[in-house]
């Protein structure tokens, strides 16, 4: 199996689909020069500039021509560039293209995928390291996808592409050069949770970057005796509520990890739903970004940040603050 | 407009499609004033009909339309039918959106009307969208695009045909400038000009009295065949006046005392066109019976919406999305 | 004790506020002829059209022109017509507003409140009809209020223009006529939950309209020997931890209500937070809108809301289904 | 520019402002790559040197400006201390925002610089509306906003350009068009033009060339002199070119070959400067000497950033809010 990166395996898979089906195309801005973080690198080479389309600084035009397009029969990818300036296309996802389908009676579809890169790059400050996935959650009409790995990049970006639904497509900007193995006939269908280690202890729960990160704790945790099963949601809508709601079953600890604030993140919803479902041996944690803003400052930065020391903690104080 | 090469059937067909308009929005207004029908907010095109009928009356089947929240008079004269418009406004079974838009949302996508939108502004870069993916589908159909002059202050109106202008899309930009947005005189708020902007802004700009449907659908047909030809996005600032309210329920006492009136008696385009019939030899019988068989379609339409059902309750959870849809995630 | 409409108790609490402070000045479309909820009528007339200014339909330039003049030192009362609109100016809110202070090493504030009228009401289809105060509670640098009543909405406005941090303000549409005593010496603070009935054997949260349907379930319950206290939280950022965790020590029981969508609503957060702090008698619930999208027909739109008789048998559920 | 009416000593200070931005950016840069003390992206604005300082010497101290994301040379113009700044672009305590801003965001409200932007014409909306608060407030203050040719293809230009024209405010709104947005040439992205987008939205449009300081100086005075007394606003294209890549890091391949170094040596404002004081008499060691002093105020600059220590922890839960701070919740 070949090994590549997590920008380069999410190349491959829009690569492929744009060779299998012609009406696949991607716009956003710089594309033609290989994207700001070169994850198109060599595309327009293959598939010109028609179906690799520069655009102007429009990401209100560029969300809601990229819509139109698809109205008329296109699958555009759409290229957001920082997940942060998705929010000057506000309206045109959330009230145009998620609803379009409903309002119209069924009468039209919005194949699209929307690219977002997403959370803390290194001193990128507070305009340009949001992680919203929370926002798209909430949204009725959007599927979310946050892959954490270059084979989940590859698997889901295909399944993005080919689904008919609008995907909004979160790539973590912190680990575009990872690598790993990418098996091109490995399919992941959403809703499906990646089981990133098993242990019978305490689940942990994540999702994008910190999904990895909830693996390097779980190592650690396990050389202190303590057996952490990671579940990677990869898409957080739908999720896989099956397979958190077994592993608490099993271990009886629930603890949430995701780079997001905390108030409102989506460890709010995995939290709750499994609060009023599953009786649990311990209260069940978050961890979560504070409510708090990015800063520039590596040390202010790191403030906001959970790492996999405050994930181990915090699974060691679920298993010795058993209630009686 | 002279008389001497006046289309007598053209005209005919004209006066039919604006009087039917005109017959469907009375009709709801009084099905929501009367009887409350009509649950929601209906903005009426009262005053408008020329601009939709004059401009679509020049395209095919297959070109696209996407309108507004005052899109009644588009939908019908894309060719949607009556009937599912009506029920759409009740909310109905059968409705072209099976009830879930309402005026607001409607569209027959049967007939390539896209949708109206309940947010001024952001058909434009829609619009532009569609055009882009005829363009790269290769095909020779149009697009024509509806919004009002108050739409032109909002960004999507600069990004949407900034859009259409970078990638040389076959689509018609057309403007209804009928001087308000909502109880605000436009100009009030408006810097500069709104043609001016559309050529600033690269595209070739044409001015037209919105109300005089016989040259207005000449300068159309000029116009949507150069976008055919050449695919280059074209700009229409049609002038026209909204003789109702902004909603069926608004007195518009914010416009001056007597405007509504005078501009009635001067600018109707319905008005207009029968003097035009008449002194083209029209008996105004035969008018008065054009416009009695739209009124009577329009009450057919009305008996069908009030005597249909309400939409099966289960739909509401219908047509979301397919992965991961309320349907199999209810709670 | 003067009665007064909820629309007319937030007139007033602006009224006097202009009257107080020349600096406070309203921006927003048609204000001069009263608002499109005639919020504003009869304000032009007292203080000018420079102080309740008309706009164009611009909302990104109504909230960003707003934050440049609160930044040269005015106070504006930016209106947003319809909660759906705001989502045109949501970079101008949430990269620009919300993060201005802190991005700036604290040289700056924005003290605005946007109003931001916003829920069901009949028949206003999917564009006009959304409650998205969840996603304002996930953006550190905002306050999030969702008055009830007449009393809160005329105490809550003041409070909200006296803040020198920006407020998401949303009023309920559907309640613009409801009628209440208003008593203008009371003040209500940010994180102040009102109690609105008290009760000891289940813990009914809310806000906005809910609350008071919340209220109307409560009576339901009584009838049937429940006693059911009900938490109106008013301001969800900050929200009254200290009042939800105290009443749910004491009935052992927690079903938060609200109208947004179930997925990612402020309700999560609710039940996630007392979930990891507080051991119940019963599973906690959750009632929101399904995940689905609010349509025109009203049998349609009755199927994505949460009415009383549903909160009432929700917590006899809680009741009965008490663990062993 | 005639050599005739050539005042000697605005030359002068031209050419050390000029050359002080030049410096900052250049030292900013080198402890960037050589020694990696610069932690985010930053935009060097060299070869746009001209366009900051021939503008905001125009301006009162009271007066406002707004930047973009290439905001080095702005914010010096208006007279922060470079000290501060590159405190800030090390993330250190004492930097202009406490180091929580770094380059995008660098403001400077002492000198009523109110900050870069991360996000590209967001300035645009925000500079009107501190020009409508200066007029609610009955100030007689102005604002100058600046933004790249990129940015008006974003719809708050319109939205912003607009305002400012509705209301009547007191505000310049100044485009540097150095031809490129990030890595795409701008002219293939716009359809139209810049001034013709700003005539069209009401505003007297003025354009120059944004590479030679005497006569832009002289333009900006006449413009902001007017816009202080008559409370109008208008628009300023200058033209220019970014001789440096879009980021720090930027090779800037995708100019055409030769392109920049054929820039440089024509166009830079520096060079063109020196010439230019060096034909009024001036002899070449004073203008060396003022590059000299200039590059050691920046490495100065450099010395106490890199020794200043990072700023302290618990500053990154202040100054989010006042209510419901994090100070209070922390998690
Ligand atoms: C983004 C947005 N802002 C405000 C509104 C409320 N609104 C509905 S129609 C309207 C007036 C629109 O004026 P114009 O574009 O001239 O169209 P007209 O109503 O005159 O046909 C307004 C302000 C809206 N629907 N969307
Ligand atoms: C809304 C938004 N879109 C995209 C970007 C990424 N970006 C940063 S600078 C830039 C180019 C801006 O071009 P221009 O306005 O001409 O300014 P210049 O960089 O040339 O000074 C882009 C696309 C951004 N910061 N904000
Ligand atoms: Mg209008
Ligand atoms: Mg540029």
């Amino acid at each position: 199996m070949p090994v590549m990166s997590y920008a380069d395996a999410a190349k491959l898979a829009v690569a492929e689909a744009m060779r299998d089906d012609l009406t696949v195309w991607c716009v956003g801005e710089d594309l033609g020069r290989g994207g700001v973080f070169k994850q198109y690198t060599g595309l327009v080479e293959e598939f010109g500039p028609q179906r690799i389309s520069d655009a102007p600084i429009s990401e209100a035009a560029i969300m809601g021509a990229a819509f139109g397009a698809a109205m008329a029969g296109t699958r555009p990818i759409v290229e957001m560039r920082f997940a942060d300036f998705a929010l000057c296309a506000t309206d045109e996802l959330v009230n145009q293209i998620a609803k379009a389908r409903f309002m119209f009676g069924g009468q039209s579809r919005a194949p699209m995928v929307i690219r977002k890169p997403m959370g803390m790059w290194r001193s990128s400050a507070a305009q340009h390291s949001q992680s919203l996935e929370s926002w798209y959650t909430h949204i009725p009409g959007l599927v979310v996808c946050c892959p954490a790995t270059p084979q989940d990049n590859y698997s889901m970006m295909k399944a993005a592409i080919a689904c008919d639904d609008p995907v909004v497509y979160l790539e973590h900007k912190n680990i575009w050069a990872s690598e790993g193995e990418v098996d091109t006939n490995h399919a992941v269908d959403f809703g499906k949770a990646a089981l990133r280690r098993s242990g019978r202890h305490v689940t942990l729960v994540s999702w994008s970057h910190t999904a990895n990160v909830c693996v390097e704790a779980a190592e650690t945790l396990a050389h202190q005796g303590i057996e952490a099963e990671v579940i990677d949601l990869r898409s957080l809508w739908p999720w896989d509520k099956a397979a958190v709601f077994d592993s608490v079953r099993k271990t009886g600890r629930l603890l949430v990890a995701h780079e997001a604030v905390s108030v409102a993140g989506f460890g709010a919803e995995v939290v709750a739903t499994v609060a009023q479902n599953i009786p649990m041996k311990a209260l069940p944690k978050r961890l979560g970004s504070p409510r708090g803003l990015i800063a520039y400052a590596p040390n202010l930065e790191d403030q906001m940040r959970v790492t996999a020391p405050m994930i181990a903690k915090a699974a060691q104080d679920m298993m010795e603050n058993e209630p009686a | 407009m002279s008389l001497s090469n006046f289309d007598r059937e053209a005209g005919l067909a004209r006066l039919r499609m604006m009087e039917r308009i005109r017959a469907f929005e009375e009709t709801a207004r009084s099905a929501a004033i009367d009887e409350e029908l009509v649950l929601g907010a209906i903005h009426l095109s009262i005053g408008q009909e020329a601009v939709a009928t004059g401009v679509i009356e020049t395209l095919r089947r297959d070109d696209y339309i996407l309108s507004t929240h005052r899109g009644h008079g588009h939908t019908l004269a894309k060719g949607a039918q009556a009937d599912a418009m009506m029920k759409e406004l009740l909310g109905r079974e059968g409705g072209c959106c099976g009830g879930k838009g309402g005026s607001m949302h409607i569209a027959d996508f049967g007939v390539r009307m896209l949708g109206a939108n309940g947010v001024v502004g952001a058909n434009i870069t829609i619009a532009a969208g569609a055009a882009h993916g005829i363009k790269l589908l290769g095909g020779d159909q149009i697009v024509v695009c509806f919004f009002g002059d108050g739409a032109s202050n909002r960004g999507p109106f600069l990004e949407g045909v900034n859009w259409a202008g970078v990638f040389n899309l076959p689509i018609l930009f057309v403007c209804e400038d009928n001087q308000y947005s909502a109880s605000t005189l436009t100009s009030d708020m408006t810097s500069g000009n709104i043609a001016d902007r559309a050529r600033a802004l690269g595209l070739r700009t044409t001015e037209a009295d919105g109300n005089d449907v016989t040259t207005l659908a000449a300068t159309a047909a000029e116009i949507t065949a150069r976008i055919r030809e050449t695919g280059t996005p074209e700009f229409l600032m049609a002038k026209t006046y909204r003789i109702s309210g902004h909603t069926y329920f608004d007195p518009a006492t914010y416009r001056p005392e007597g405007e509504a009136e005078r501009m009635q008696a001067t600018t109707c385009p319905i008005a207009r066109q029968r003097e035009a019939l008449v002194a083209a030899g029209v008996p105004s019988a035969e008018l008065d019976a054009l416009a009695k068989e739209a009124h009577a379609e329009m009450d057919r339409a009305l008996d069908a919406a009030r005597s249909a059902p309400w939409p099966a309750d289960e739909t509401a959870f219908a047509d979301v999305q397919d992965i991961g849809s309320p349907l199999q995630e209810a709670f």
